[in-house]
């Protein structure tokens, strides 16, 4: 009998189960096509081409309620990613300074921290949210505090600020060498300033690094590294700075007029709120990971490298955290992918990601819930499978080399 | 230029010196107080921040937290005790809306007379949970198991449960201490049997349902044997497929008959009754209850050397991890309908549970691989070597050893689907977190509460959550230590 | 076939709002009361023989069309407007309209606002999922003004941000406008706008395609509305079974001609109805009426001899 | 205790000098309230080649790695190569890069290759050219017998193969004094054998070396003078063969009695 | 090596049957590419106590590990106990219990007691009624003289216990054949013997062995063969005395001073 030999049997076992898997598939599609037959409906996806008819208030690109479902469902998928990756650098932040504050040997700042890291990770994260939310709506003083000859409020870092129960009006940028803009259709428009800036800082990146190469170079051949830090820090700002001073670049700062701040860009509490009980949440995850990967690099490391006459920083640098790194790196990315899925909490508060968009308000007008949902859950499995790619090839290749 | 030379100069101690006490600096409050917060400029400069912090916070809250009114029969009620008490503009914490609204925040809308129900069932839990998470000390143990005893019973007298009800739980949570003290393991029945009990207390009805479903596997068991002689496969076979024709064909007459012939019911409570922290706890343990088996078959395929079995099993981890819980919820209570056959419908909090199951199997299969992983492969060479085959081999050698390793990540996966479970609130269900406050903010009297329902509901999901991470990382030691 | 479904069951799925003072709102023991349960307690009424036989099932914004057209509820009683392509496109049936509402908004006076047209850059609260998210669109548009949607989940976050003056104004359908204003600590510092910026005909939804089923909410609707009209209440149905010579009134209550069996009930179904929780104008007075908190006039909804547009077709 | 017949050294070609590589006088040191180390009195000049023995707890570790401060004393004078250490970093540094040490479980960089271990600290520290850094870390590897290893990651060596890299890893930085912590005891029994050689032939060289070792085979070889502790106290010293043979104080009768009773 | 002195056998008391407990014939086997076993003819009768010496990775553990297919071979035939092993699955189930194993690392199951590792596979394989079983394992324990810890778990057990446990656990399936892989290699020196002493009682009742073991005193003392490999090749193989006192083959000479040597 087949199922008697170790070759055959492994084969008919998979046989067996990929016929129960296809069985199973078939099953649940014949199931869907039954169920949108008797409810007479169909699966088509072009609802995603018809007017929207909502408005979004939080827009990175220009979107009216004019505009179709599928560009507010794009609009909703660049702000989860704006939430996400500002959530992802301030967590990073957050998370360091609070994991390596809990190693720290001060008393105090060790316990404060252990109660900031306990305290956001036992409880849920709706509830940060709605917190965070609350203590806006209800701490912040309303738009029209701030009127009046003795305002009741009054805007911070000298009138450029406003923390306001809505939003934090911030200032915007403007200039007076407006250089135009780079049209990509579609209404999406990159301004020539903002690329100009971005080579700048890119090449001045690039510049750093071959400072860098020949510093160590230079340390190879003599033994002694040039001190290069001037060098680096001037080609990374001076670029800038020059660009600044071409494009006039300047900050026009927020005005009350009306019921509100206008003049300077109004970011949506529910985004402040969202994007800091992300921070504060994961933040208190990523110090646990950041602790557990410093303590991973046992002692003894550290004591080699002091008794071989390394300095403590330099220590850190070149023995530490080179080894923790690999440790902290793949949980940190896992924390990563919690936090662009939990930014699908936006719904809590009212800001228009992608589940707000796509699986809210289009969902609902449209009555396509089969098409939306399966839609969003194909973008958010997206995001995590290019998350997860990036943290299986940096894996790979800091893998530690064993016998 | 000596090889036996003078430097070497014998040496002996006769008279040992007694230890002595260190410098002053060195010891006491002092040494303390600079090595731990003024080590250097630095810390003195991080400890004089951290104060400050600890002032703002405190000096912030402290007027509020100490003008708490526990007494009141709305918002209005309370403001105006504030203010008769510490006069006029004084803010003050509003906590009798937890007094008043106590019952519904823990219970949901379960009919009050019941409300012994899901306390029993709760107590019980730990009686199954003994066998599992509290099997490390004995200690340990005596001491959960007679304060869930003392308090079950107790609660359970206060909330008027029926005599016969009482001793029945008397019965069973003693019967689990004297047991417990000899043998354990043999607790594992109860906690085998706990799921379908848990069921029937919450839901009540027929208890003749839970007894059917359970009929399942014992049938399948019996084919299993019967057939055993015949040939293997058939047998396994034969125990897979009896227990689902049993529950598709015959479970639900089998269940009306019995019923009818011998009635075996309590007062039958519905879904949408459940609110509040039970909801939660419902949820979460039957979430977890169900994901250990299917995460275990997950994490076993997931490491199988079968091709196709590794690839499917991937797919399904990585597409679950890979989408946000809210998705599924909604996938829930939205599409699952689409994907049964037309006219099933079925509760929405028993599809929530599927699909909090499916999430936490996912999560769980990764923790169990991590565990499987630990385990020295000479161990499944010895079985292997015994004559073992690989389910015998997996279920005697590999499993018990591997499970145990996972204990604690098991908790920490059951934490954050705890966490999780507010999210049911998103799908209409009355979770404790924001359904229920805002059910409460919807009624007249307690229009504009907003902090306290928060901050009471966060400090109990901090006193569940923290227990058990503490609790498994006691464990986590514990193993590390006796880690054999 | 939902009728026989609903028999054999022995229990109506109803579905309801999560919480909606005055149309749908569990108290703290979970019992259901409102404008739309009573209709809910009606159809029970009129099909099973018993009030009580509701399963409600609280739906949100997001979840209630689902939760009709997958089969989960019988019957969606949940203030849903009665639109074009959700009639259609949606798949549902709308059997009429138990209350006329519009959109209108409230601010607070301080704002020195009077009308509608002067909340140009207004933030404006709306919930997300419903047709007022677009009506408010095409308002401001229609009458080129800008504003700030902030969007919210629920009803009571909604009243929270603006009581906490995150948004100027606050929008949805009038009756709700009128509802939330009344449990304000302070209503006369909150105004109701004089727009009414939309058409929202409020009716129980059931899905497309079984008439039959249709045609029993519908009728047990109409049969409310027209107790109402000819002045049976729970109070005198008993009596007026005897004694009524008014042979619409009989051919209501089953007393002459039997309906129900048209529509595959008995000849009763009218009668338990209205005994349920009393007429139209009874659900409506004691749940979102004058007297009451919310405190909601009759306004469109009077019936048309008084001026309204309540208007239940003849039975006959 | 392996008994590796260790080569016999040739003591003839050693030659200890009068000028004093170590100097500790009246040391104290406590772990919180605990005594470890009690009034210590040593004196190591250049060329001697120390074995410290004694029962585990005992301080030996401490005392070395007071030595090059890894751990700090609280009271008495502990003067390396003239230079008091101190609370003063540059003092820190001078004796540490002086002072070479190899730890009981080596210690290598596992993310950094052997040669890569080896050249680290003479580039960062020594301010050496890469160049000539790998030339004299590859003298040093194949003076531990592994040159060919250079370019493999400690991961992928044996046991005995990495304490011979950690050996080389403290000579690339030329120090005068080496000191030793149990650098055998982690490790196989075959594997013992070829660390010991290594460090005979250190010896022979004639570095100055503390060396903590149970080895007493190596101590009879190498060793000008053993000292034993117990408590926190140096019990007894002398050389090596009076100190095996004809041991003065009980307790060290006790514990010879006892690691070579079998 | 330990150099513990093993108790003389008896030889004229154990009797070698020409029945054919083990027929290898021809067999290969690869890693990937890597070709460690080559040609490997061996039979081996009933009764007989075979020692397999040779160099660390010369394939002995393979070797053995082939018999009881815990690793497949490629090519030839390997028929033991009348029994060929193929692929087909019963065929493997029937000569694993016919062959018990012992490793080098014990693998006792850590998480059930002496008893219950002696019982499992007499349970759950060969059916054996519980009372039954622990009665047999009793027997077991009592013959490798640790019947008072049946009920300890491993972890409370010395090495040398441990490894007597795993004995008594193969022998409880009553095999006619027991292989061991080394089994005294992981054991301090003084817990050698009282495994040795073990294995020899079970040679001196006619045991069929196979066995891994560097322990030369024990393979002069119990083996009647002794197969010597050398890069997946059986180089050589003799009767004891003749082996060790007389090798043919150079790399025996080589690799017996090595062993021999210190
Ligand atoms: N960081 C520390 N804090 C407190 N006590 C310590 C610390 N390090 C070591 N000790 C204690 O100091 C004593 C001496 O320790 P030390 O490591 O020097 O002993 P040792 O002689 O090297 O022993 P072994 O042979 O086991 O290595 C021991 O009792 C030890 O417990
Ligand atoms: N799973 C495997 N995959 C690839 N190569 C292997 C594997 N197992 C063993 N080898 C290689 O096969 C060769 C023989 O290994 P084996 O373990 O049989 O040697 P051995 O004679 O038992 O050595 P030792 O005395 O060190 O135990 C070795 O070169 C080894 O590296
Ligand atoms: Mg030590
Ligand atoms: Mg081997």
């Amino acid at each position: 009998m087949l199922i008697h030999d170790r070759r055959y049997r492994s084969m008919t076992f998979q046989v067996i189960v990929f016929i129960l898997v296809m069985a199973l598939a078939w099953w649940l599609v014949n199931n869907t096509v039954r169920n949108l037959a008797a409810m007479g409906k169909d699966f088509d996806f072009g609802f995603l081409w018809q007017r929207a008819g909502y408005d979004i208030p939080q827009t990175p690109i220009p979107y009216t309620s004019d505009d179709t479902h599928l560009r507010a469902a794009f609009v909703g998928l660049l702000n989860t990613l704006i939430v996400s990756i500002l959530g992802c650098i301030a967590a990073t932040v957050v998370g360091i300074i609070a994991g390596v504050a809990r190693l720290s040997n001060n008393w105090l700042i060790a316990r404060l921290m252990t109660v900031y890291v306990e305290a956001f990770r036992n409880v849920p994260l709706l509830l940060w949210i709605l917190i965070v939310f609350a203590i806006f709506t209800e701490v912040m003083p309303p738009p029209n505090a701030f009127r009046g000859d003795d305002p009741a409020a009054s805007m911070i870092l000298f009138d450029h600020v406003a923390l306001t129960n809505r939003y934090t009006a911030i200032p915007t940028l403007a200039m007076t060498n407006d250089p135009g803009s780079l049209d990509l259709g579609a209404r999406i428009t990159f301004n020539w300033a903002t690329i100009a800036f971005v080579v700048v800082l890119v090449a001045g990146w690039i510049v750093r690094r071959m400072i860098a190469a020949w510093a160590q170079r230079v340390q190879d051949r003599t033994g002694v590294r040039p001190t290069t830090w001037w060098m680096s820090l001037g080609v990374m700002t001076v670029p800038s700075l020059l660009l600044i001073w071409y494009f006039g670049l300047h900050m026009i700062p927020p005005q009350l007029r009306g019921f509100n701040f206008t003049g300077g860009l109004n970011v949506q509490n529910g985004l402040v709120a969202l994007w800091l009980a992300l921070t504060l949440y994961t933040g208190a995850f990523i110090a646990e990971i950041v602790r557990a990967g410093i303590l991973a690099v046992s002692r003894g490391q550290s004591e080699a490298a002091f008794a071989l006459g390394l300095r403590p920083g330099r220590t850190m640098n070149l023995v530490i955290l080179p080894q923790a790194l690999r440790v902290i790196i793949p949980p940190l990315i896992s924390q990563y992918l919690n936090l662009t899925k939990n930014s699908s909490l936006a719904i809590a508060v009212g800001y228009m990601d992608i589940k707000g968009t796509l699986g809210g308000t289009t969902l609902n007008q449209t009555g396509r819930e089969l098409e939306s949902i399966l839609l969003m859950m194909g973008v958010y499995l997206v995001l995590s499978l290019i998350i997860s790619t990036g943290m299986n090839i940096f894996n790979a290749s800091v893998k530690l080399k064993e016998r | 230029m000596s090889e036996t030379h003078a430097q070497t100069v014998p040496f002996v101690r006769d008279t040992m010196l007694p230890p002595a006490d260190p410098p002053i600096k060195e010891a006491g409050a002092v040494r303390w107080l600079r090595q731990n917060l003024f080590s250097g400029p630095l810390n003195t400069i991080l400890t004089i921040l951290g104060v400050l912090i600890v002032w703002f916070v405190a000096s912030h809250f402290w007027d509020w937290f100490s003008h708490s009114v526990w007494n009141a029969d709305s918002l209005a009620d309370c403001r105006r005790i504030i203010a008769e008490t510490w006069g006029e503009g004084a803010r003050g914490a509003c906590w009798a809306v937890i007094r008043e609204r106590w019952n519904q925040y823990v219970f949901g809308f379960y009919p009050v007379e019941l409300y012994w129900r899901p306390t029993m069932t709760f107590g019980l839990l730990f009686v199954a949970l003994a066998p599992v998470l509290f099997s490390e000390s004995a200690g340990i143990r005596r001491i959960v198991l007679v304060l869930t005893t003392v308090l079950t019973l107790w609660l359970m007298a206060t909330l008027g449960a029926p005599a016969a009800w009482l001793v029945f739980a008397a019965v069973v949570l003693v019967g689990a201490i004297l047991i417990s003290e000899r043998h354990v393991a043999w607790l594992l029945v109860f906690s085998v049997l706990y799921p379908l009990m848990g069921v029937w207390f919450l839901w009540g009805g027929s208890a003749w349902g839970p007894i059917m479903v359970l009929a399942g596997p014992v049938l399948g068991w019996i084919a299993w044997r019967l057939l055993g002689r015949v040939s293997a496969l058939v047998a396994t076979v034969a125990a897979l497929v009896v227990p689902l024709v049993w529950w598709i064909v015959f479970a639900g007459d089998a269940s009306r008959d019995a019923q009818g012939i011998v009635s075996l019911a309590i007062p039958a409570v519905d879904s949408d009754r459940f609110g509040g922290f039970l909801l939660s706890i419902t949820i979460g343990v039957a979430g977890i209850v169900m994901s250990l088996p299917l995460g275990i078959v997950l994490a076993l395929a997931r490491r199988s050397d079968m091709f196709l079995v590794k690839t499917l099993a991937v797919i399904f981890i990585e597409f679950i991890r890979g989408v946000p819980l809210i998705a599924l919820l909604f996938v829930a209570s939205l599409l699952l309908n689409y994907f049964l056959p037309p006219g099933t419908t079925f509760d929405i909090i028993l599809r929530v549970i599927i699909m909090v199951t499916l999430f936490s199997a996912a999560y769980m299969a990764e923790v169990i691989r991590g565990g499987l992983a630990a385990l020295p492969k000479g161990q499944y060479e010895a079985a292997d070597a015994l004559g073992l085959d690989y389910w015998k081999a997996q279920r005697l050698i590999v499993l018990p050893q591997a499970l145990k390793i996972s204990i604690p990540g098991i908790v920490s996966t059951f934490i954050g689907m705890f966490k999780d479970t507010t999210l049911v609130t998103f799908v209409g269900l009355y979770d404790p977190l924001k359904s229920m406050s805002d059910a409460v903010r919807a009624s007249t009297s307690w229009k504009g509460i907003y902090w306290e329902p928060y901050i009471f509901v966060g400090f109990i999901f901090f006193l569940i959550c923290f227990g058990m991470s503490r609790y498994s990382m006691y464990l986590e030691r514990r193993l590390a230590r006796d880690h054999r | 076939d939902t009728l026989a479904d609903v028999k054999a069951r022995g229990e109506l799925n109803c579905g309801v709002n999560t919480g909606l003072v005055g149309f749908a709102a569990p108290d703290a023991n979970g019992n259901w009361t409102g404008f739309d349960v009573d209709i809910c307690k009606a159809v029970a009424a009129a099909v099973l023989g018993d009030a009580t036989k509701v399963k409600y099932v609280p739906t949100t914004g997001q979840t209630r069309f689902t939760a009709l057209s997958s089969g989960e509820v019988d019957v969606l009683a949940r203030n849903s407007t009665w639109t074009f392509s959700r009639d259609t496109d949606l798949k549902l049936d709308f059997i009429g309209v138990n209350y006329y509402d519009g959109q209108g908004f409230m601010v607070n006076k301080d704002l020195g606002v009077t009308s509608a047209k002067e909340l140009d850059g207004a933030t404006v609260c709306i919930q997300t999922g419903t047709t007022t998210e677009l009506n408010l669109a095409d308002y401001f548009k229609a009458n080129n003004m800008t504003y700030t949607p902030v969007n919210i989940d629920s009803n009571a976050e909604g009243e929270q941000q603006y009581m906490a003056g995150a948004c100027d104004a606050y929008t949805t359908d009038a009756s709700g406008l009128a509802a939330t204003r009344a449990a304000f600590a302070d209503p006369e510092n909150h105004i109701i706008l004089p727009e009414i910026i939309s058409k929202e005909p409020l009716g129980p939804a059931v899905r497309h395609g079984d008439s039959n089923w249709g045609d029993i909410v519908r009728w047990t609707l109409y049969a409310l509305i027209a107790a109402e009209e000819y002045g049976v209440t729970s109070a005198n149905v008993e009596e007026l079974t005897t004694s009524s010579q008014n042979p619409e009134v009989q051919r209501l209550l089953g007393v002459t001609d039997d309906l129900g069996a048209m529509i595959g009930l008995d000849k009763e179904w009218a009668k338990r109805a209205i005994m349920a929780s009393g007429n139209y104008g009874e659900i409506f007075a004691a749940n979102i009426g004058e007297q009451t908190p919310i405190g909601l006039a009759r306004g469109l909804n009077a019936q048309w001899t008084q001026g309204g547009l309540m208007y239940a077709m003849p039975f006959r | 205790m392996s008994d590796n017949s260790t080569r016999p050294i040739d003591r003839s070609q050693m030659r200890v000098s009068d000028e004093i590589a170590i100097d500790i006088r009246n040391m104290n040191k406590w772990y919180g309230n605990f005594h470890v180390l009690r009034d210590i009195d040593l004196t190591v000049h250049r060329g001697e080649r120390i074995v410290i023995a004694g029962p585990s707890g005992s301080g030996k570790s401490t005392l070395i790695r007071c030595i090059n401060r890894l751990e700090e004393h609280q009271s008495g004078h502990i003067v390396v190569d003239g230079i008091e250490l101190t609370n003063d970093i540059k003092n820190i540094d001078k004796v540490r890069s002086e002072v070479g040490m190899v730890f009981q479980h080596f210690n290598l960089f596992p993310h950094l290759t052997v040669l890569e271990n080896c050249t680290l600290a003479p580039i960062w520290v020594r301010k050496v050219p890469r160049r000539q850094a790998e030339e004299t870390a590859m003298r040093f590897l194949e003076k531990v017998k592994i040159p060919e290893q250079a370019g493999k990651y400690p991961g992928q060596l044996s046991g005995g193969q990495q304490q011979r890299v950690a050996i080389a890893r403290s000579l690339c930085m030329q120090p005068r004094i080496m000191l030793f912590d149990e650098p055998t005891s982690a490790l196989d029994p075959e594997m013992i054998k070829e660390v010991l050689d290594t460090m005979i032939e250190l010896a022979e060289e004639g570095m100055t070396m503390l060396c903590v070792t149970h080895e007493m085979g190596f101590a009879q070889a190498v060793a000008n003078r053993v000292i034993f502790m117990d408590q926190g106290q140096i019990v007894e010293q002398n050389e090596p063969y009076e100190f095996f043979n004809n041991p003065k104080s009980e307790r060290t009768k006790l514990f010879l009695s006892q690691i070579l009773g079998h």
